[in-house]
């Protein structure tokens, strides 16, 4: 029987098909290959919503396409691609091929309209981006993880430098790729790990390293540990090196730098990295090994950390930034901070649920942008702007409703995913200290976000238009009002897919449907579901306002009353008809947000060091260890003619040297034999 | 007892067993008489054909006689003639293909060097003497013999050295080679006669069986062993009876410094071999441990020789000092023979014959090329020889191939000859012999692929007309020594074991 | 009867006084006339071994060894007559373009 | 016969090429070229054998002659592949055909000389690859320097007198040393012919004798170091490796090609089968200084990569990181660290090959290979451009590419190996080179590939021809193939190599 399952690598192969077609013969296709890209996505995304369909039937999928390597002797290690198909990678499909699809449909009217050239080029690196996300998204195992995180990686630079004829996008280019590389590096050194403690790298299963690794610190199973390192403690680096990659993908402290910059990329791009593709990548690898990290408390305390103080970090950056997307860009970074926290704090379905909200609220942000961006003709700066919100209503309502998402305003999307992750982190603040300091970190940033957020949308939309274009913007086509119209209705609603406030407060039970889903409910695979997480996970819940009904109206209270907050002191600053710039009040933070905290100077000159030190070595390798080469020729030589002088020419010196080499042999054996 | 042990000769057998040395007479004869009979003609193309006759007939001889075992252990060992003055063997047989090889490449390549002479007759007749008494110095089985069939080949050298009258180098290099040769015979003569002092006799065999007899005469047999031992140097060039030879081979007319540099070193290791073999083995524990002192003399020699080499700027200078460092690989032959070990003696002294056989083709090889190019008159430097391998593609990958073989690159002859050189050393117990050859060898490489270099690598800097003319028995010479250096990597094994088993005889 | 030591010592004065000549002299005459001293001081021991050790060989090789001298001489003033042509001087020193 | 077939071929194509005029000479080389790979093809199709060669398995295609007998050893015409070599010869054949093809723009002198040397290279490198017996393997091994020597002494770059004698002296010396230890090696073992399974045999089965006063064991360790360092130059490793950029850097194209792609595996070839298949207990006495040897090449390498300005410098640099992969590989003793040593000689041999290449076309086209000279030549020579951006990326290890197959099974086989203490930390250490070297390549790239275009030298950029092009597609094609379908020559990999942990004790 055919089942959904039989397609899966379809999914993965369409846009790797649509990459192809658009790069061989993309110039003689119309819309130099979009049509296709759109094709072969959609025709993903329905094979996605089949599985999704068939895993909501209770079906749950794992299989080997390809074994890659595999070992025969002491090192059995069976190095192969498969998929593993379960609530979490199938709602995952959904969302990077609905992402894509609408991406997609979005560029035909931000490159094909805009008459950008190399188009076929664009197509093609959007396919082979949806395709690496999506062979990532299916991976059943974390050496195949790894590799499409690296194509994922490899799209990046392809379509961040696109326009690859500016300095500005190659640099940028290199930038993301270079510091994910160097996140990645530490993914790699913790796959290798990884194969060399549990000689599996499979996320599923009995023999699944998370499996092994949790009979390994019950004491049931033997695994390697370098130097013997006690198990646990070397759980912990095998956690925190394959986090390396995510901080890397997902943009988090310290590695965050790549991705404002990324915005040198076309918009629609921008979109599919921050919400479906790339930085999702970071998150949803953690949750994919989610049984590995919840078994080492020091692991997770780092994530929440991390995520926390990312989330503040980044927001306070975004105040300041004069450019749509640079503002956007700061969002993203903190939002994903949201998510690590939600994965620190234990918040497996909070994390899952916010990455999906965000998912869309953020492309439909993104594209958004665009549009506005299309109207502006390329010009991002919104003080150029304002007064948009008359001459391009559908971006508006649409831009607006994402804003209230991302500001996490009820009952946006935004609110319900962000209010749950900050509720997981208060709960279990209490076991873990660090998770106390996420949690504040992350409320803090809530406000922030708001008030950045709405000063972008008043900004942009609000008051009077500040410049001659922004008077007469370029009106937009269907192309892309309509991804617009269904992003922004996912934005809206998709917070109903897990209303556990609601249930919890009202008591209905069941409408925490991405809940159950997680745990199986429905259907999936033993060991991957949220209970085994909360099971093995250390954390225990406290409720620090009583009951828990008491917690989670108090901790929904105080989220949403900051953000309010925030929203209402934008709005004061800010929406006003000729808004002006605040910034100067923040005196000298001003300069320190403005230039992102010296981070990419921190790195800037980080890089400059070490070409320094490789100068240094040059020198070094030129000077001294070339020198000794050449110099051991040089001394030879110069022995060369030192010896050869003996030779004068004047025969009467040869009679004299003969003469005295043969007495001195003379002499020499004549003591040697005693002759006399 | 008579004075002189007379033992009855045959002469047609001692004719026959010396088939080569006799039809190499007879062919200087030859050249003799049709110069003499014709003197006004310009009859070179008739002397060269003669004289090259001679060669290859005494050349397939040779090949004959070593295939036949004429002299070998397979038809009844040695043939001793004269009273045991001169011994034909294996090792004889195979040193006599070594001189007529050479001689017969010299001599084609001579035919084009010589057009313009007055007289080739002479050259010809002086190159045919001399390999007459390197033939002979090969079976030489006598001190007396030794010396005549020494000076014999010597003399003529002189003569051919200084072949160019009028041209000042030559005449340089022809006296400053006779200045020290002949101190040299003098002290080789001084040294027999002490030997004769010690021993009473002048014939090899009975000179080892008296040597264990020697007593107060020690340090006599001692001294006259050293000075013996001086006369070989000065033979093959080696330290400190080297003086002569960077000269002599720079100034020489280039064909004669391939015979000197080739036949002329091979013919004294022939001596060396044999009478160190036959008559100086029990000195080693008696009076003088000249292992040793050959030992100190190849590594004085290769060092010397390859050093020397490395910073010269005229390429026939240059081949003449590696000639010298030749000489030091060859004396490995002669340092690594100890005492009663048989079986390891000859394999060390068999793998210098081959080397001095494989360094006969290649080191000729690259004399004649240079012979080639002062017949073209490009010059003398390497600058000189400055992008020739774009006019004369053919010699001039012979003249790499002779570079490589003589650096010893395992792509030709030389690599073998050497290896095994240095693996009967090792054998031996000389590792410290090997491993200053290994070290000259790999500086060789430089100076000799500078060779390569200039004629390869750069670009022509003058005028490379004279090219176009193409002396054909030059260029056969040349590419027939090139041929068989490559050759000779394949086809070792016969070599290697020819030599061996000469070898091997001589110490049984 | 003398002593062969006496004889030896002879022959090894001789062929000392011939290589200081060669050491001292420049003019390519007197070069040659001190290696005949030389040669002769060889001369000297063969045939005084030969009488010592009672055999002819050491008289026939003397002869041989003198008759070779004079080929030598030959030889060398040949060059000598060359080296005066080329060089216009019988010194052995002036002859020294060739070195190193 | 098949091997001989081969060798017969490629030497009497090296021959007539060398004769025929100028002008038909690329054409004549390239057609008679694609023979070899049909060859290699038929042999990677017929093999069956199983097992390491050396240590006893079966030799595939083998044959055995005579060849000459001294002093009490045989000299043997040996050879035959196993699932070491037999990769490196289909890598060599396919290699020297797409870089005669890649010569056709650079190469407008002498042509049938230069093609003559190429295809008399592949001949010898075939030989090196297939050759079983000591001295056969000699001959072969130091006859591949010699068209090198000339490729770059006639055809190189300003220097390139400099950088062929340097090559050719240096590597000469380094084979020397190598051919003593050897030599000294095979005295102490009572074998009689130079037949390396013969030898790896005896040294396996604990034969080994004293060497003049010098006690086996220690024996054994002074021969390990010195055919260490021997074939360390070849590699090469840090720090005998200065001799690599020079020769790269003055080398034409299709030479830079083959001493990349071919030349360099030979190094490590010999490493693999001299000094850790037979003598594997002194590699692991060796573990610390050879792991730290094989760290500092690949970060020291990288480093030197980073502060270089010209675009061959930087592939030539890059190299000696690659290589100290490959080292890290071998001591790791373990089945992946070998087996991926192994690979990555092939797939590195294929990465460098298409780096070098089009590096290359863009030199045609520029006339410059200075970084600072231009920027933005993907405008002007897109496909060209774009291949050079995939070999980057396939260089800096992109999954499904042979790069990251070679280097992760080096790394998952190297981290947790016995044999080297502390491997975790030198592993890690040592993939810290895959940042650097998406450092400087993407530095590199973005400096001159993308931005504005702009062109320091006088010529008209037009895009590359088609003659350029296809060898780097075809390049590419094998990259990703390898990288997708790794064990197409891993499991024939294994299959030798694991013989070679077990001789060694499963250290």
């Amino acid at each position: 029987m055919v089942t959904a399952f039989d397609y899966v690598p379809a999914i993965v192969l369409l846009p790797f098909v649509s990459f192809v077609v658009a790069l061989f013969i993309g110039k003689q296709l119309p819309k130099k290959g979009a049509y296709g890209g759109i094709a072969a996505t959609a025709g993903s995304l329905l094979l996605s919503l089949w599985v999704l369909a068939s895993v909501a039937g209770g079906g749950a999928h794992q299989e080997t396409y390809w074994t890659w390597a595999e070992g025969v002797g002491s090192q059995p290690f069976t190095l192969e691609f498969g998929a593993l198909i379960d609530p979490l990678s199938a709602l995952m499909l959904v969302i990077v091929t609905l992402i894509a699809t609408l991406v997609h449909v979005f560029s035909l009217g931000y490159m094909n309209d805009e008459g950008e050239r190399d188009l076929p080029r664009y197509y093609a690196g959007l396919g082979l981006f949806t395709a690496s996300m999506l062979g990532f998204v299916i991976a059943d195992n974390l050496l195949m993880a790894f590799m499409f995180f690296e194509l994922v990686g490899l799209c990046s630079f392809l379509l961040i430098g696109f326009h690859f004829r500016e300095p500005g996008p190659p640099s940028a280019a290199k930038k993301a790729f270079l510091v994910t590389r160097f996140g990645d590096y530490f993914l790699l050194v913790g796959v290798v790990a990884v194969f060399a403690t549990f000689g599996t790298a499979a996320f599923a299963g009995a023999e699944s390293f998370p499996a092994l690794a949790e009979g390994a610190l019950d004491g049931t199973v033997d695994v390697w540990t370098p130097g013997g390192l006690d198990t646990m403690t070397w759980f912990t680096v095998v956690g925190l090196l394959v986090l390396g990659g995510v901080i890397g993908k997902s943009a988090q402290f310290p590695l965050h730098t790549w991705l404002p910059d990324a915005m040198e990329g076309p918009t629609p791009v921008s979109a599919l990295i921050h919400a479906a593709t790339m930085v999702a990548a970071g998150v949803y690898l953690v949750a994919r090994m989610y049984g590995f990290y919840a078994l080492t408390p020091t692991t997770l305390g780092i994530i929440a950390l991390v995520g926390g103080f990312t989330a503040l970090f980044a927001a306070t950056m975004g105040l300041v930034k004069e450019e749509l997307k640079q503002v956007l860009a700061y969002s993203t970074i903190s939002q994903y901070g949201y998510m690590m926290l939600a994965l620190g704090s234990g918040g497996y379905v909070a994390a899952v649920f916010h990455l999906t909200t965000h998912a869309f609220f953020k492309a439909l942000l993104f594209l958004g942008a665009g549009s506005v961006i299309i109207a502006m003709h390329h010009n991002e700066n919104m003080w150029d702007m304002g007064g948009l919100k008359n001459k391009m209503p559908v971006t508006y309502w649409t831009f607006l409703a994402g804003s209230l998402a991302l500001a996490g305003i009820f009952p946006f999307a935004g609110f319900w995913s962000k209010d749950e992750i900050l509720y997981e982190a208060l709960i279990h603040a209490g076991s873990e200290p660090l998770l106390f300091a996420g949690y504040a970190m992350g409320l803090l940033a809530v406000p922030v976000t708001a008030f950045y957020t709405f000063r972008m949308v008043f900004l942009t939309f609000h008051g009077n238009a500040r410049s001659e274009i922004a008077r007469n913007p370029e009106p937009v086509r269907w192309n892309v009002k309509g991804p617009l119209s269904v992003l922004g209705a996912l934005a809206v609603v998709t917070g109903g897919i897990n209303m556990v406030p609601v249930q919890k407060v009202l008591g209905i039970e069941g409408i925490d449907y991405l809940h159950l889903w997680l745990d199986n409910h429905w259907g999936g695979i033993e060991g991957l579901s949220s209970h085994h997480y909360a099971e093995i996970d250390p954390y225990s819940s406290t409720y620090p306002f009583g009951t828990e009904v008491a917690t989670v109206l108090a901790g929904a209270a105080i989220s949403l009353a900051l953000a309010v907050a925030g929203l209402l002191l934008a709005w004061k600053l800010y929406n006003v008809a000729e808004p002006v710039e605040h910034t100067d009040k923040l005196g000298g933070a001003k300069t320190l947000l403005y230039n992102n905290y010296y981070q990419d100077e921190f790195q800037v000159w980080l890089a400059d060091r070490t070409r320094g030190v490789s100068g240094g070595a040059d020198t070094f390798d030129q000077g001294v260890v070339d020198g000794v080469v050449n110099g051991v020729s040089s001394v030879s030589l110069f022995g060369g003619d030192r010896i050869k002088r003996i030779q004068t020419g004047v025969v009467g010196n040869y009679a004299l040297l003969l003469t005295v080499s043969l007495t001195a042999l003379l002499v020499v054996f004549a003591l040697l034999g005693g002759w006399f | 007892m008579s004075l002189l042990q007379i033992e009855p000769t045959s002469w047609l057998f001692a004719l026959s067993s010396l088939g080569p040395t006799v039809v190499l007479v007879l062919s200087a004869l030859a050249v003799l008489a049709i110069d003499s009979l014709s003197p006004d003609a310009r009859s070179n193309t008739r002397l060269a054909a003669t004289a090259a006759a001679g060669t290859l007939i005494a050349l397939g001889i040779t090949v004959w006689y070593l295939l036949a075992g004429t002299g070998q252990p397979a038809t009844g060992g040695a043939i001793s003639l004269f009273s045991g003055a001169i011994v034909v063997d294996g090792m004889g047989l195979f040193f006599t293909a070594i001189f007529t090889s050479v001689a017969a490449l010299v001599v084609v390549a001579s035919y084009d060097y010589l057009e313009d002479d007055a007289n080739p007759a002479a050259f010809y007749s002086l190159l045919l003497f001399a390999t007459t008494a390197m033939s002979l110095m090969a079976v030489a089985n006598s001190l007396a013999t030794v010396f005549i069939s020494l000076e014999m080949a010597s003399l003529p050298s002189y003569a051919l050295v200084a072949y160019l009258k009028t041209n000042r180098g030559s005449v340089e290099a022809g006296l400053k080679y006779f200045l020290i040769g002949a101190v040299s015979a003098a002290v080789f003569a001084f040294g027999i006669s002490l030997v004769y002092a010690a021993t009473g006799s002048l014939l090899l065999p009975d000179i080892a069986t008296a040597i264990g007899d020697v007593t107060d005469l020690a340090g006599i047999l001692g001294v006259g062993i050293l000075m013996v031992a001086g006369g070989f140097l000065f033979k093959t060039a080696s330290v400190p009876f080297h003086f002569w030879a960077p000269e002599a081979y720079e100034g020489a007319p280039a064909p004669v410094s391939a015979f000197l540099s080739s036949a002329s070193k091979a013919a004294g290791f022939a001596v060396a071999f044999r009478v160190f073999a036959e008559a100086f083995m029990p000195a080693l524990d008696v009076a003088v441990d000249w292992g040793l002192l050959f030992g100190i003399l190849a590594v004085v020699t290769m060092v010397l020789g390859n050093f020397a080499a490395a910073t010269q700027t005229n390429v026939k200078r240059m081949l003449a000092y590696s000639s010298i460092g030749h000489a030091g690989y060859a004396l490995i032959g002669l340092a690594a023979v100890t005492a009663g070990a048989g079986a390891n003696n000859a394999t060390v002294m068999g793998a210098a014959m081959a080397h001095l056989l494989v360094y006969g083709f290649m080191n000729t090889g690259a004399f004649l090329f240079i012979a080639m190019i002062e017949r073209w008159g490009v010059g003398r430097t390497f600058e000189d020889y400055a992008g020739i391998g774009r006019k004369a593609p053919m010699a001039s990958m012979a003249m790499a191939v002779f570079m490589f073989s003589l650096a010893g690159l395992p792509l030709f002859g030389g690599f073998f000859s050497k290896y095994f050189l240095f693996l009967g050393a090792i054998n031996a117990g000389f590792w410290w012999l090997a491993a200053v050859g290994a070290v000259t060898s790999a500086l060789s490489l430089y100076y000799y692929s500078r060779v390569v270099k200039a004629l390869w690598l750069e670009e022509p800097t003058g005028n490379l007309d004279a090219l176009d003319s193409k002396p054909t028995g030059l260029y056969a010479a040349v590419i027939v020594a090139g041929v068989i250096t490559v050759l000779l990597l394949p086809g070792f094994g016969p070599v290697i074991e020819t030599a061996e088993a000469a070898a091997a005889a001589v110490f049984a | 009867m003398v002593p062969v030591e006496y004889y030896l010592l002879l022959s090894s004065g001789l062929f000392c006084i011939g290589l200081f000549g060669i050491l001292t002299r420049r003019n390519a005459l007197y070069f040659l006339m001190s290696v005949e001293l030389m040669l002769n001081a060889a001369n000297i021991n063969l045939v005084a071994f030969s009488f010592y050790w009672g055999n002819l060989t050491g008289q026939t090789f003397a002869l041989f060894a003198i008759a070779l001298a004079a080929a030598e001489v030959a030889v060398g003033i040949g060059i000598i007559l060359a080296l005066y042509r080329n060089f216009g001087d019988v010194d052995v020193m002036q002859a020294a373009t060739m070195r190193w | 016969m098949i091997i001989e077939a081969l060798l017969a071929f490629t030497f009497a194509a090296a021959l007539l090429v060398f004769a025929v005029p100028n002008r038909y000479a690329h054409k004549l080389a390239f057609g008679l070229s694609l023979v070899p790979i049909v060859g290699s093809l038929y042999m990677w199709s017929a093999f069956e054998a199983g097992g390491n060669a050396l240590t006893g398995g079966q030799i595939a295609f083998e044959t055995v002659a005579p060849w000459l007998e001294v002093a009490g050893y045989q000299l043997q015409w040996y050879v035959g592949v196993d699932g070491i070599s037999l990769p490196l010869v289909v890598l060599t054949t396919f290699l020297t055909a797409l870089a005669i093809m890649s010569a056709w723009t650079p190469i407008d002198d002498r042509q049938s000389q230069f093609y003559g040397l190429m295809l008399l290279m592949e001949a010898n490198l075939i030989g090196v690859f297939t050759a079983l017996d000591f001295f056969l393997w000699f001959v072969f091994w130091e006859a591949v320097l010699v068209p090198m020597y000339f490729l770059i002494g006639v055809w190189g770059g300003p220097r390139r007198k400099y950088a062929a004698i340097k090559f050719f002296v240096y590597t000469n010396i380094a084979s020397l040393v190598m051919f003593i230890a050897f030599m000294a090696l095979v005295f102490s073992l009572p074998v009689d012919s130079f037949g390396l399974p013969e030898i790896t045999q005896s040294l396996a089965a604990g034969e080994l004798t004293a060497f003049y006063g010098l006690p086996a064991e220690t024996l054994a360790l002074v021969v390990f170091a010195a055919m260490f360092v021997g074939f360390a130059v070849k590699v090469p490793v840090v720090p005998v490796h200065t001799w690599l950029p020079d020769a790269h850097v003055e080398a034409p194209t299709p030479a830079s090609v083959m001493l990349a792609g071919v030349l360099l595996k030979m190094g490590t070839y010999a490493l693999l089968r001299f000094n850790f298949t037979m003598l594997p207990e002194q590699a692991s006495a060796f573990a610390i200084p050879i792991g730290i040897i094989a760290v500092v090449s690949v970060i020291y390498g990288a480093m030197l990569a980073l502060a270089q300005t010209d675009l061959k410098r930087i592939v030539a640099y890059s190299s000696v990181s690659s290589m100290g992969y490959v080292i890290l590989g071998l001591i790791a003793f373990t089945e992946f660290g070998m087996g991926g040593a192994t690979f990555q000689m092939v797939a590195h041999g294929l990465i460098s090959g298409l780096m070098f290449m089009a590096v290359g076309v863009i030199y045609n086209a520029t006339h410059t290979r200075i970084v600072d000279d231009m920027s933005g030549l993907a405008d002007r020579m897109p496909v060209a451009v774009w291949i050079l951006v995939a070999g980057a990326f396939a260089y800096m290890g992109l999954p499904l590419m042979a790069g990251f197959a070679g280097e992760f099974f080096i790394f998952v086989g190297s981290f947790g190996s016995t044999a080297l203490p502390y491997a975790p930390v030198f592993t890690a250490l040592a993939m810290f080179g895959i940042v650097i070297v998406a450092g400087y390549l993407l530095l590199a790239m973005q400096r001159t590939l993308f931005g504005p275009f702009r062109l320091e030298t006088d010529y008209e950029l037009t895009r590359a021809p088609m003659h350029d092009i296809a060898p780097l597609v075809a390049l590419l094609g094998a990259i990703v193939l390898l990288g997708v379908a790794p064990s197409l020559f891993f499991d024939m990999i294994l299959d030798a190599t694991v013989p070679i942990l077990e001789l060694g004790g499963g250290l």
